[in-house]
């Protein structure tokens, strides 16, 4: 029993943060998400490099074969910045593959994943806020060797920096994964209120998809890559959220008002209080449900809803106060506290909100 | 106790809704000089400055009236009854108190007729919920004061004629609130630099001011030299009728629980989920109350009876709700609730998205719950000062 | 339009609070309730001479005519000090008289009632949550001029000092409410966690009702007689909960702690200032649906569920909290806070939970 | 990272199950001796003091195995291990580091044998969460001390043959610190006055304790005189792992879904309505951040990582959950659950109406929510003290 990070993941923990810090602080994700779709290709390259893309990638396919609690704190760490890079998506992408691909897929795949050359993202349901087999609406004809997509394919996250997709879809003999490249699609990029994540939507106009690129998958594979997905999100929350409260600390200590540091006044402190509790209590949440994925994956849906239940009410809670304790300055688009704010309402929905969470978690408690 | 209206009362009512019925188009209808028609006919009818004394161009109109008027005004979504809410709401009153005749002559008119727009400066960087420390400088020379500093917050500095400012004027006093000054300034005075602010929603309702050696005639002082805060907390103490907001907030529930009933969660109605039900219940329950709790100081008023802080407790209620009602929202309607103007799936157009962001002057500046908290602990309820 | 007490009703109120104050200050309260079943005839006898228990029984059967909104401002008051006194079924009993009883009935109950002669009480519903017609249970068979009435009635506010109790029941033409001798049926006192609201339940055994002790009723009946309850019960409410406020600001103010009063820490003063703005909004919401009783009858169901949905939560939090700022010694049974927190536990059921009303404001809202 | 166990642990695990198994029979089962036997039992398993070393009569138990023992021992629903709460905790501890070697052989045994039980004399009227400024008096005479003064909220000071007691020995230092002195006093000794007092539960966890010309001799001081507050710190910052807590938490949380099985509301079964599933879903929520942060801090402690103050995180956690958890039994059950024991229709004879009313220390006395918030603020955020 041993509830802590190695020595190793301490040091991986501080090359992140030093990384981010350095490479991508505030003013280059200002830079980035200032253009149409942010993202540098430098920076990618610089990430493959540290191998931070292929953390959970067998060695035998050309990554470094670590897990996800590993990739938990590689994620919180590059969101304390909200850098906009696509290591979430890529992330999907390759535990799509891992989980869905056949020997051949995962041999094509995933190295290309791992050393960044193939930049992939995953798009599951096609409803707003329903998490369901049924939320898969795109379909899949039957053609020679393969299927025809004709549809849209809403909310897909990181679609315009991608060059391949991986869409679920509903085929003639059940659920699968299509391999899509970008060129054969319409990528719109949707306007959010998060720029830090940047969404599209796609079209699909009558597209052929070859046996070799499809990947069949249960709705029990469904349902583990969407907790996948919501952990991925969770550890972007912890990492986001711990910022939000040190930056909003931060300010309590310097900002005075009727003589005092307002930090001394109980009523901005006990809130500073409440947040500490919050993020330090999905933070512990967090890291069991991404010890779960490799090592008790039947615990996974119930301990990924505990912490993402938890998490998508809390970290809205802080944003908003990290935002209010700030006074008039933090609500300017230039003061960088509301960017959280904003990261916040984003993550809420993703891969589930508390009342979809929490309600599965009375579920699976037999209630 | 009687929610009835006296039929003189009703008759005042139904003379609203009927000019509203003839004078008030359809948006879509408006034509470019509605506006303009509009505040002409407004003004003719004596609804502009309508609580003003008759000897200044308003009406003389009672609570009751004034209650009527922004209700009926609130339900029908029309434009506001003159173009300078700042000027109808603190500078005119301001003036009327403590102006000279000259000030009167010059200033009144033209916000009665919405000829000019008035801005306010009282925050200042550094100092958002503490006006008494205010640092803009404004030094005597001769027949002018020369101000220099900074202000900042201030909405509408970016059409607005003219700035009702205070000044500091001395540094000597022990007690903070003796040496500040009020000043009326043109906003076309030399040394005057707008720097608009922009919001998290990506507007521009705030702006920073920058005073470099801008040359104030004394004749534009209201009030005395030093009575700067005096003059400032009557203004504030002015407060109005909360009716034509909760009319409004009502109007945005109506639009919330629409939103609810076209929506699917989890592929099910969300109007059919208790939690759903039960916070559009909550909130419709705290817009009654404000309603209520709003009537009734409404009655004080009329009675005579010294309101002490009460207005808090409403306040305090529409920070809260106009933060959660706009975040349920979004929440309710999951990703598609995060897509802004023009997104595929933006719901009505991104308007809960924006308006999430688009925090109201209530919830930040000079009014943050946790001082409206401390209005209610210290003067209601007789607690400690911090 | 006018939201504000007449002369005469403040002057009404002076008297209430000036006499519970003198003739019922809580030393009285805790000797009463010491008892078995808490009652002062002597109190009783005095309240009756005052004209609160005729307050809303027309003056032609030897009430003073006065309205609903009176009434809650008595109920407002006699609750400030928890009194035991059974105001509130008394006049539910007149109330349901009033709305049910035929001429005979009225000019036989009413006189008696208002004088404090008979002591009587109403009981509705037999399950502990449900408030509908359904939930009305107790049967009663045709007999010779009459029914026959056999089985149960749990909850019956005041019973063991009534008298008289109005119970309703479903009979072969629907609902009804029969007026039941006390010694015609077996009453057993029922501990509760506040010993100032005592209840019992009652056991019939083959108990005959002649036709003129029975009063039919419609499910609108029903309901508006259970409206009428959810505003007394708010109305004590409103009274209980603005002592329990008093006097944990009064505590705030002179208890030290660190060498400051408590009341001096936001962590005090701003909760303090929370339940001043829940009380005002609830007294508001519950002072418009009292007026609406007697005018403007259509708008009570929406105005009660506001009111009531409204302080149910809200008086339990102040409750909990006036008890918690106290620190321990408001948790002693010796301090009289603790008995406010139990009052608020009883009232939040009592004719309706905040989960029932807010989802009736819902439905009438056209949710 | 890692949640399994090693096989040793494993076995220990098993060897505790086995023993519940052979030595502790269902409630209905318990004779009149049981207590006595089952106390001799893990006291010869070693159990009593379990991570006491072994000089002192303990067993030197590691941290995980700790957790295990408590772990199992709250799943089985198990008596204590020794019947002197507060001797295993604060006082076998405190003697251990500060006592002299008569103190040692006097006192250690006999809570390691639950012959003794001790009660702790902290808190006093007027002074709840400062305990630094406690005026309960001690004044030496001689080889004796003559105690004069009151203490509250003492917890089990009816069946306590002995207290630890804080006094004040000296009123000129300007510290308040440093005038406190540590004594050791037999419950039985002339001049103490135990008044209990009954709470709103109607229990009588807690008393008050006068002292009146109380003689203590000086051999039973703990520490030296005016060492008594760092004796005491170092006692309370005896922070013991919450692992129990949680498993009985956790068992609470199933009696309460077992409860929602079999409750309807408004006629309708009570665990299909999303708002009752919603609330059990946050107490497991908070309830599994309580048991993973634990662990969290368990592995810190392991490590010999400095904790500072996180534990707060739990204790805020507890307090909140305790009061809702209850209530939330109180308010589904409706006018049911407002029965007391006897109740024709009370729910489970009682025991939420009555465990709503009986709030743990953790919410009232020294560790009072807004303390814990303060204790987070500034030693673990850094924010200035109030």
């Amino acid at each position: 029993m041993n509830f802590g990070f190695t020595q190793e993941q301490e040091m991986l923990r501080d090359q992140v943060r030093r990384f981010m810090t350095e490479a991508c602080p505030m003013s280059t994700v200002r830079e980035l998400t200032a253009k149409d779709a942010p993202f540098s290709e430098k920076l990618w390259d610089q990430i493959a490099s540290l191998g931070w893309l292929g953390l959970i990638v067998p060695e035998q396919y050309g990554g470094i074969g670590l897990k996800w609690i590993d990739l938990a704190l590689v994620l919180e760490e590059t969101a304390r910045g909200l850098s906009p890079l696509p290591i979430l998506s890529q992330a999907l992408a390759s535990a799509a593959v891992l989980r869905a691909g056949n020997d051949e897929q995962r041999a094509n795949w995933l190295p290309a994943l791992a050393s960044g050359e193939v930049r992939a993202t995953l798009a599951l349901y096609d409803e707003p806020n329903w998490f369901d087999a049924q939320a898969v609406t795109l379909t899949g004809i039957p053609v020679d060797d393969g299927i025809e997509l004709h549809g849209r394919k809403p909310f897909v996250a990181d679609a315009m920096s991608s060059n391949q997709l991986l869409l679920a879809y509903l085929g003639p003999a059940g659920l699968g994964l299509a391999a899509i490249g970008k060129s054969q699609v319409k990528v719109t990029e949707e306007p959010s209120m998060d720029v830090t994540k940047p969404t599209g939507s796609i079209i699909l106009d009558h597209v052929q998809v070859s046996a070799d690129r499809l990947m069949p998958i249960s709705p029990e594979d469904l349902a583990y890559l969407a907790d996948c997905g919501a952990v991925a999100v969770t550890a972007e929350m912890v990492g986001a959220a711990d910022t939000t409260l040190t930056m909003t600390s931060n300010y309590a200590k310097e900002r005075i008002q009727f003589g005092k540091p307002i930090g001394q006044y109980q009523g901005v402190k006990h809130r500073l209080a409440d947040m500490f509790v919050d993020v330090e209590s999905f933070r512990s949440l967090l890291y069991y449900a991404a010890w779960c994925i490799d090592d008790a994956v039947g615990e996974l849906p119930r301990a990924i809803s505990l912490a993402k239940g938890y998490a998508s009410d809390a970290f809205v809670r802080i944003g908003i106060d990290g935002v209010g304790l700030h006074g008039a300055i933090g609500f300017t688009a230039e003061y960088d506290v509301q960017l959280y704010l904003k990261r916040s309402k984003w993550s809420r929905p993703m891969y589930g909100d508390s009342d979809y969470h929490l309600d599965r978690v009375a579920t699976l408690g037999g209630i | 106790m009687d929610f009835e209206y006296t039929p003189e009362e009703q008759a005042f009512r139904e003379e609203v809704r009927t000019f509203l019925a003839e004078n008030l188009p359809r948006k879509a209808e408006r034509g470019t000089d509605f506006l303009a028609t509009w505040l002409a006919k407004v003004r003719e009818k004596g609804w502009v400055g309508f609580s003003w004394p008759k000897e200044f161009g308003g009406s003389d109109g009672g609570l009751i009236e004034q209650t009527i008027l922004r209700e009926e005004m609130a339900l029908a979504k029309a434009p506001p009854l003159g173009t300078s809410f700042m000027g109808l709401a603190w500078v005119g009153p301001g003036i009327m108190q403590y102006g000279t005749e000259a000030q009167k002559k010059k200033f009144i008119p033209d916000i009665l007729d919405s000829k000019v727009t008035w801005c306010t400066g009282y925050s200042e960087p550094n100092h958002g919920s503490d006006l008494a420390s205010i640092q803009c400088k404004a030094v005597r020379e001769g027949d002018h004061y020369l101000v220099n500093g900074q202000k900042t917050w201030t909405t509408g500095a970016a059409f607005s004629q003219w700035i009702i400012l205070l000044t500091r004027t001395s540094f000597d006093v022990e007690v903070k609130h003796n040496g500040i000054t009020c000043l009326l300034v043109a906003m076309d005075s030399p040394g005057i630099d707008v720097r608009p602010i922009e919001n998290m929603a990506g507007d521009r309702h705030f702006a920073e001011i920058f005073f470099t050696d801008v040359k104030v005639p004394v004749e534009n002082r209201l009030g005395e030299e030093g009575d700067g805060w005096k003059v400032t907390v009557s203004a504030l103490a002015n407060e109005r009728s909360s009716i034509g907001e909760v009319t409004q907030m009502f109007g945005k529930l109506d639009t919330l629980k629409a939103l609810v009933k076209r929506t699917n969660r989890q592929g099910k109605p969300a109007s059919k989920d208790p939690k759903v039900r039960r916070t559009l219940a909550v909130f419709e329950a705290k817009i009654a109350a404000m309603k209520y709790n709003g009537l009734r100081y409404l009655t004080k008023q009329i009675r005579g009876e010294p309101l002490t802080s009460e207005t808090s407790v409403n306040k305090l209620h529409r920070a809260s709700l106009e933060i959660e009602m706009d975040d349920f929202a979004v929440e309710l309607t999951g990703q598609s609730g995060l897509q802004l103007k023009g997104g595929s799936d933006a719901v009505e157009n991104g308007r809960w998205a924006k308006s999430s962001l688009n925090w109201p002057n209530v919830v930040i500046g000079g009014g943050t719950p946790n001082i409206q908290r401390n209005i209610i602990a210290e003067r209601i309820l007789g607690l400690p000062k911090d």
